[in-house]
């Protein structure tokens, strides 16, 4: 069955001086479990779509469903990787409590295992008592990573999550996600302005179209669910598809460059 | 900056204006300037004071007063964080009680007393008086800081489904608290003001009773210190309330301007 | 030249020439009670014109305040309660002189009142209970203090409470307090709103006729009374005469409802006290020693001294 | 306290409170001759209002209120700002402040009397100075909130101390320092109010609730009186709210699904 | 002459609770007109180094010199594009508004003509009447890089300034940088994460070690002041440059993956 369904989704900001259409008449579905990359040009609106399926906003035409049941609030057993990650961090908690911040249905030592565990997964294992202001940009954007990892979702969203660390970190990270994404069979939708980590990542590549988004191409990236970043990216199809997902983007043909 | 600058630093203006203060009234006194009779130099209220405040009146006139006003201040801080938190994040308590509280706010606290006489009476009318006075600064803050909750804060505490409790005094309690205490400094002095102010009504002692009184039997010094007796007490007070301030917002990086400011030398 | 002349022209001022006067525009701090009500009468009628005199009343809100826009010279004239100025008097903040004498204290006037089932009744209760009062050293409380002692009553066992006249009654009313001293419209008041009955007097006795309130200017040089004598001479002669027509009682009532703002069933009721016509030294002399007599003044305060010179009553 | 413009359910709070009053004075919960109800108070009002006396009084309070407002906020603006920004003023000049800040005007009126008279300056001098300091501490407090980013910003485009003051510090505080005068204004109505009720001498809706009711039981002068105060104060805060909206719709909440 | 000059510089940040040694004894000097790219690990103390450069923090230990000046303050004539864009951007002014605040020095109609310019020149044409929040995460992103660019500054100091934009607004992002730097002739300095980038822009790459930063390498970039995305990037002399860099971050021997 469909984790998440998406149908004839549109959403229009409403301002006093005009209003602005994000996204419409978005349609899709993700399987449980599945890693699905959402590429599209700066400003189409990918993070609108991420809030409306976490139900922050309401969408202003269509639905989203989570296993079969219309998205009305905010679904349970989410986390989200805002973008704006900086802004997402309470700068009066430690970093450690921060990431513990939303288990509070476990007993104290398990959430501090859980920080410990997830802090230790991002390498910011020596960063727990401090305050997300003394951290540079990177390691913030780690400590929301590891506040929704820690939380376990079953659905995990992710707004351009490995943006502001190194290369070498950023590697380190998706190959995180894709081992926890098997081990706990996570369903992730992430957001991604570099086509090869869509590629790298995703088992489908989900393209949208300049503002207002709609779904351009729905590509499957036959990669097999165990990749490494120097043998997958190395490989054809690898190549070709990332070729294929820059194409699409551009909107003209498929060039490789 | 050590520690003797600092503390010179925090005392020189208060210093030079008690020095001006004491040469503009003996000059006045000297040349027999008509008020003076009115504006004693700080050195003699300094005697007046020292008798005063250290005899019995300390126990009558200074210990119930300064209780009922903290008590009252401590009320009207959890009342006005609670209604604040609400109002600032609900738009249907904003809505029905918005107005009410506009309303209320704007009634001099003098002209209330006829509500309090009436509803606990005249002698209990403090308290009320006090509480409902320093509502308000804690109030209109808190409300501010409520509804400034940064948006991603916001998305994220909704994300993460936090508890009612949680959210309240996890995220809007924080991010609110740096204008909860500006609120609650405003809140001090206005509840020492009212002290005074419900002491002149069916109270026998009290510091606002004892100042009425040397107004009216014309004994300035006796008034002036008591005056200074509010001054010393809202200072000290004061004081205790920073020292809770710091601890509580520990976790902000202190303060932008002034540490720009210093790491820059100016 | 200006005080060597000041005799004779208030002497001539005293035979009723207008043209005499320093100061044509008087201001007059007043407060909202019945005292100051043939005060009124004199402007509504024109007596103040007729001496040359264009007064300008200033509501004040107590003979404190009063006293204070006296002192800083923003009125001229100050309607106050005795014992203020005399105690300031006493103090030496200035020379104050009294120009008239506003209302002399009738029985009916100032009373101690109790609600019906207080445990008040007699002026022998009185120690021990709780009694509203305007404020200490006021009349409120000396009067009643000095008919208790020639009673032989522990006064000082008394627990005066301080609040304002319209509080008193709900205060009696919850039993907040046992009693109370009210002046007019209040013992009326309290009478109709509350059943309170007198418990006693506080006119009677050792303060039976007791001169309660008055009009005081400040002297000395370069001060209103000091170098306006004529202008108080024709103050005072205005004010007599409509302070000699306060017995009617029809001519006083109007101005209680109108400036005092007591309802008109209320006026027909309270007892109108004596309004004096002359200005006695000896009379207000009373006053001063009644509060050197329960130390409000220490020592003692002459007070023919505060009788101006040019006084046009004998 | 700015929000929903719903007038609905704000009249349905104020009718709220209206009715719990006069239920309250009906039933001798509380003496009724004293707490008079808002069925005769409300309709006091009205016919008060038609006294040109009493409107004149009004006004004249309204005016003296304005007058200190502006005055508190042209003082402590700037004040709060240099305070806020440079912190050895603010170590310097504090401790004076808070000395000085619990002070009662009420206790100063009879000193105010003597030196200002009894013209409407002394109630305007006592208002100003209970005004001045929510504006103050809440320019202050805002000042330490402002994104350290945007000074870092404003400073990296070479904006010196007085830009930064003006064109960053400014602009972020003010939805905070409007709050201030929010509650600065509640604070001048009540000093000047409880200066006309304390000292007298110049006209004002305090002198009129003084006069009456030393007079007898004019509660409903009294009362009505006091309705107007917290109308007039409610009508301000309309007021400002809503240059609020206006002027800092960047600074509304945001965040919350509808 | 170098136009820029780093000595011996270190910065400490001193907190209640221990300090932190951010940067440490770093030497390096950029010409004037040069483009130096500046890459290194999550957290090794990039943004510090940059904050120095600007004055805004006064370093612990060493010195920046400009035209051979020290620094004391903020220098003239320098722009900064922040890591945490959203938070530099005043949100109660417009975009356009955003744009020209620091050209205070300029005529209205001069001040104008430039945000107009600039705003049209990263693709942001439409929105400068807008709010800051009313943008996606890169169109603030962009906004942030338009402000710099309309100032005209003679050193420019970016701070991963592409991260959250999209991979074709990316390159002309680049292209538009390398171009305004060709034609103003603007020093610039420039931390990236993204290694193909730094050499694609570089003059020379500044290689940081993990933190506390100091100086592993500084590779010059011998493909010529004119670059095109494609040719660029297929050309042999890159992508060698690139495994270089990369090796280099890794701490390890040069590896091509
Ligand atoms: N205000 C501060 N107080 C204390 N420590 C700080 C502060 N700012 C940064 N640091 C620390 O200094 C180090 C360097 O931070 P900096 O922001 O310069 O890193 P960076 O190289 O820019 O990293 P990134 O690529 O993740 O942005 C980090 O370890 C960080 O924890
Ligand atoms: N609160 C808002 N009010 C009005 N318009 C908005 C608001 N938020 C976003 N928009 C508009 O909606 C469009 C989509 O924004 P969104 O943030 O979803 O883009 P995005 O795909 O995430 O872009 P990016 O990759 O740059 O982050 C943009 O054009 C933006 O201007
Ligand atoms: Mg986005
Ligand atoms: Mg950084």
């Amino acid at each position: 069955m469909n984790m998440l369904e998406v149908d004839g989704l549109g959403h229009t900001y409403k301002g006093k001086d005009g209003s602005h259409t994000a996204i419409d008449g978005l349609d899709f579905t993700v399987g449980a479990g599945e890693l699905v990359c959402v590429v599209g040009p700066s400003g189409c609106g990918k993070s609108t779509l991420l809030r409306t399926i976490a139900g922050l906003i309401r969408p202003s035409r269509g639905t989203v469903s989570l296993h079969g049941t219309k998205v009305d609030g905010v679904p349970r057993d989410l986390a989200v990787v805002f973008q704006d990650y900086s802004r997402s961090l309470f700068p009066w908690l430690s970093v450690t409590r921060n990431v513990e911040f939303p288990l509070r249905s476990l007993s104290r030592t398990e959430r501090e295992a859980r920080a410990v565990e997830a802090l230790a997964a991002v390498g910011l294992a020596a960063a727990g008592k401090k305050y997300p202001w003394q951290l540079s940009g990177g390691m913030q954007q780690r400590v929301a990573i590891a506040r929704a990892l820690a939380y376990r979702p079953s659905l995990l969203l992710m707004d351009e999550p490995f943006a502001s660390v190194d290369a070498q970190t950023r590697f380190e990270l998706e190959d995180l996600l894709l081992r926890i994404r098997r081990e706990q069979d996570t369903t992730v939708l992430l957001v991604t302005h570099d086509i090869d980590e869509s590629v790298y990542l995703g088992d489908r590549v989900l393209v949208l179209s300049k503002s207002p988004a709609t779904v351009v191409a729905h590509l499957d990236v036959p990669l097999g669910p165990v990749r490494d970043q120097i043998g997958t990216r190395a490989s054809e199809d690898f190549v070709e598809l990332r070729a294929k997902v820059a194409g699409l983007l551009q909107g003209g043909p498929v060039s490789v460059r | 900056m050590n520690r003797f600058t600092r503390t010179a630093q925090r005392w020189v203006v208060f210093v030079a204006a008690v020095a001006l203060w004491e040469l503009v009234t003996q000059l006045a006194e000297a040349s027999g300037a008509a008020m003076s009779f009115f504006f004693p130099p700080p050195s003699e209220i300094a005697l007046t004071a020292k008798d005063l405040w250290f005899s019995s009146a300390f126990g009558k006139h200074i210990v119930p007063g300064v209780g009922r006003m903290l008590g009252g201040w401590a009320l009207a801080g959890v009342i006005g964080v609670a209604f604040g938190i609400l109002l600032g994040r609900s738009r249907h308590a904003m809505a029905y009680l918005g107005a009410v509280f506009n309303f209320l706010r704007s009634i001099p606290p003098p002209l209330l007393v006829p509500f309090f006489v009436a509803a606990v009476g005249t002698t209990n009318m403090q308290f009320p008086t006090i509480v409902f006075g320093a509502i308000w600064p804690v109030l209109l803050n808190t409300v501010d800081g409520a509804r400034g909750v940064d948006a991603t804060k916001v998305e994220t505490a909704r994300v993460f489904r936090l508890s009612r409790t949680q959210w309240t005094l996890g995220v809007v309690l924080p991010s609110a608290l740096p204008k909860v205490f500006a609120g609650l400094r405003l809140s001090l002095s206005i509840a020492l003001i009212l002290m005074v102010i419900s002491e002149l009504v069916g109270s026998a002692n009290g510091i606002g009773n004892q100042l009425v009184r040397a107004q009216r039997d014309y004994e300035p010094t006796a008034m002036w210190a008591w005056i200074v007796l509010l001054g010393v007490l809202g200072y000290l007070f004061n004081t205790v309330l920073l020292a809770l301030e710091r601890r509580a917002l520990a976790w902000q990086p202190r303060h932008s301007l002034e540490t720009q400011a210093l790491a820059t030398g100016g | 030249g200006l005080l060597g002349g000041d005799d004779t022209t208030s002497s001539s001022g005293s035979t009723g020439s207008t043209g005499g006067v320093e100061k044509a525009k008087v201001k007059v701090g007043v407060l909202p009670v019945v005292d100051v009500a043939p005060f009124y009468r004199a402007i509504e009628q024109g007596y103040f014109k007729e001496q040359g005199l264009d007064v300008e009343p200033v509501v004040m809100a107590s003979g404190a305040a009063s006293i204070a826009a006296v002192l800083s010279g923003d009125v001229d004239i100050a309607f106050s309660s005795y014992p203020a100025p005399l105690l300031a008097q006493s103090k030496k903040i200035a020379e104050f002189k009294i120009v008239a004498d506003a209302l002399t204290a009738k029985p009916g006037h100032i009373v101690v009142v109790a609600p019906p089932n207080s445990p008040l009744k007699k002026p022998t209760d009185a120690p021990g209970k709780k009694i509203a009062i305007t404020a200490r050293n006021t009349m409120t409380d000396l009067a009643p203090m000095s008919v208790l002692k020639t009673q032989g009553v522990d006064y000082t066992q008394v627990e005066w409470r301080e609040m304002s006249f319209a509080e008193m009654i709900p205060a009696m009313e919850r039993g907040e307090v046992d009693g109370a001293v009210v002046v007019e419209p209040w013992v009326t008041t309290a009478m109709k709103k509350l059943g309170a009955v007198p418990v006693f007097d506080g006119a009677s006795g050792p303060t039976a006729e007791m001169p309660m309130s008055g009009y005081v200017a400040i002297g000395g040089s370069g001060k209103f009374a000091t170098t306006s004598p004529n202008t108080v001479a024709a103050f005072q002669r205005a004010l007599a005469k409509a302070q000699a027509e306060a017995t009617d009682r029809t001519k006083v009532e109007p101005m209680f409802v109108k400036y005092a703002k007591i309802d008109q069933e209320t006026a027909q009721l309270v007892t109108i006290a004596t309004y004096s016509t002359s200005l006695e030294a000896n009379r207000i002399q009373r006053v001063a020693n009644l509060m050197s007599e329960f130390g409000v003044i220490k020592g003692n305060l002459d007070v023919s001294t505060m009788i101006p010179s040019s006084t046009s009553n004998k | 306290m700015s929000g929903a413009p719903r007038v609905p359910a704000s009249l349905i709070g104020l009718a709220g409170f209206f009715a719990i009053w006069e239920v309250a004075s009906r039933t001798d919960l509380v003496p009724g001759y004293y707490l008079r109800p808002p069925s005769v108070v409300l309709p006091k009002m009205v016919t008060l209002l038609g006294d040109p006396a009493f409107v004149r009084a009004v006004v004249a309070t309204l005016v003296a209120t304005l007058l200190a407002l502006v005055i508190a906020v042209l003082i402590a603006v700037p004040a709060g700002l240099v305070l806020g920004s440079v912190p050895p003023v603010r170590r310097a000049v504090m401790t004076l402040v808070e000395f000085l800040r619990p002070i009662p005007s009420v206790a100063l009126i009879p000193l105010a009397l003597l030196t200002f008279g009894t013209g409407p300056d002394t109630k305007i001098t006592l208002a100003v100075y209970g005004a001045l300091w929510p504006i103050l501490f809440n320019t202050m407090y805002a000042l330490d909130e402002v994104d350290p980013l945007h000074v870092e910003t404003a400073r990296a485009f070479g904006t010196g101390r007085l830009g930064l003051l003006r064109r960053v510090a400014l602009p972020s505080a003010a939805p905070f320092v409007l709050t201030g005068v929010r509650l600065s204004f509640a604070i001048a109505l009540a000093v000047v109010i409880s200066t006309e009720l304390f000292s007298g001498g110049t006209i004002g809706l305090g002198q009129v609730v003084n006069v009456a009711s030393g007079g007898g039981f004019n509660m409903d002068t009294v009362l009505a009186g006091t309705v107007l105060a917290g109308l007039v104060g409610y009508g301000a805060n309309a007021g400002l709210e809503w240059l609020h909206r206006r002027a800092f719709a960047w600074s509304q909440p945001r965040g919350d699904a509808e």
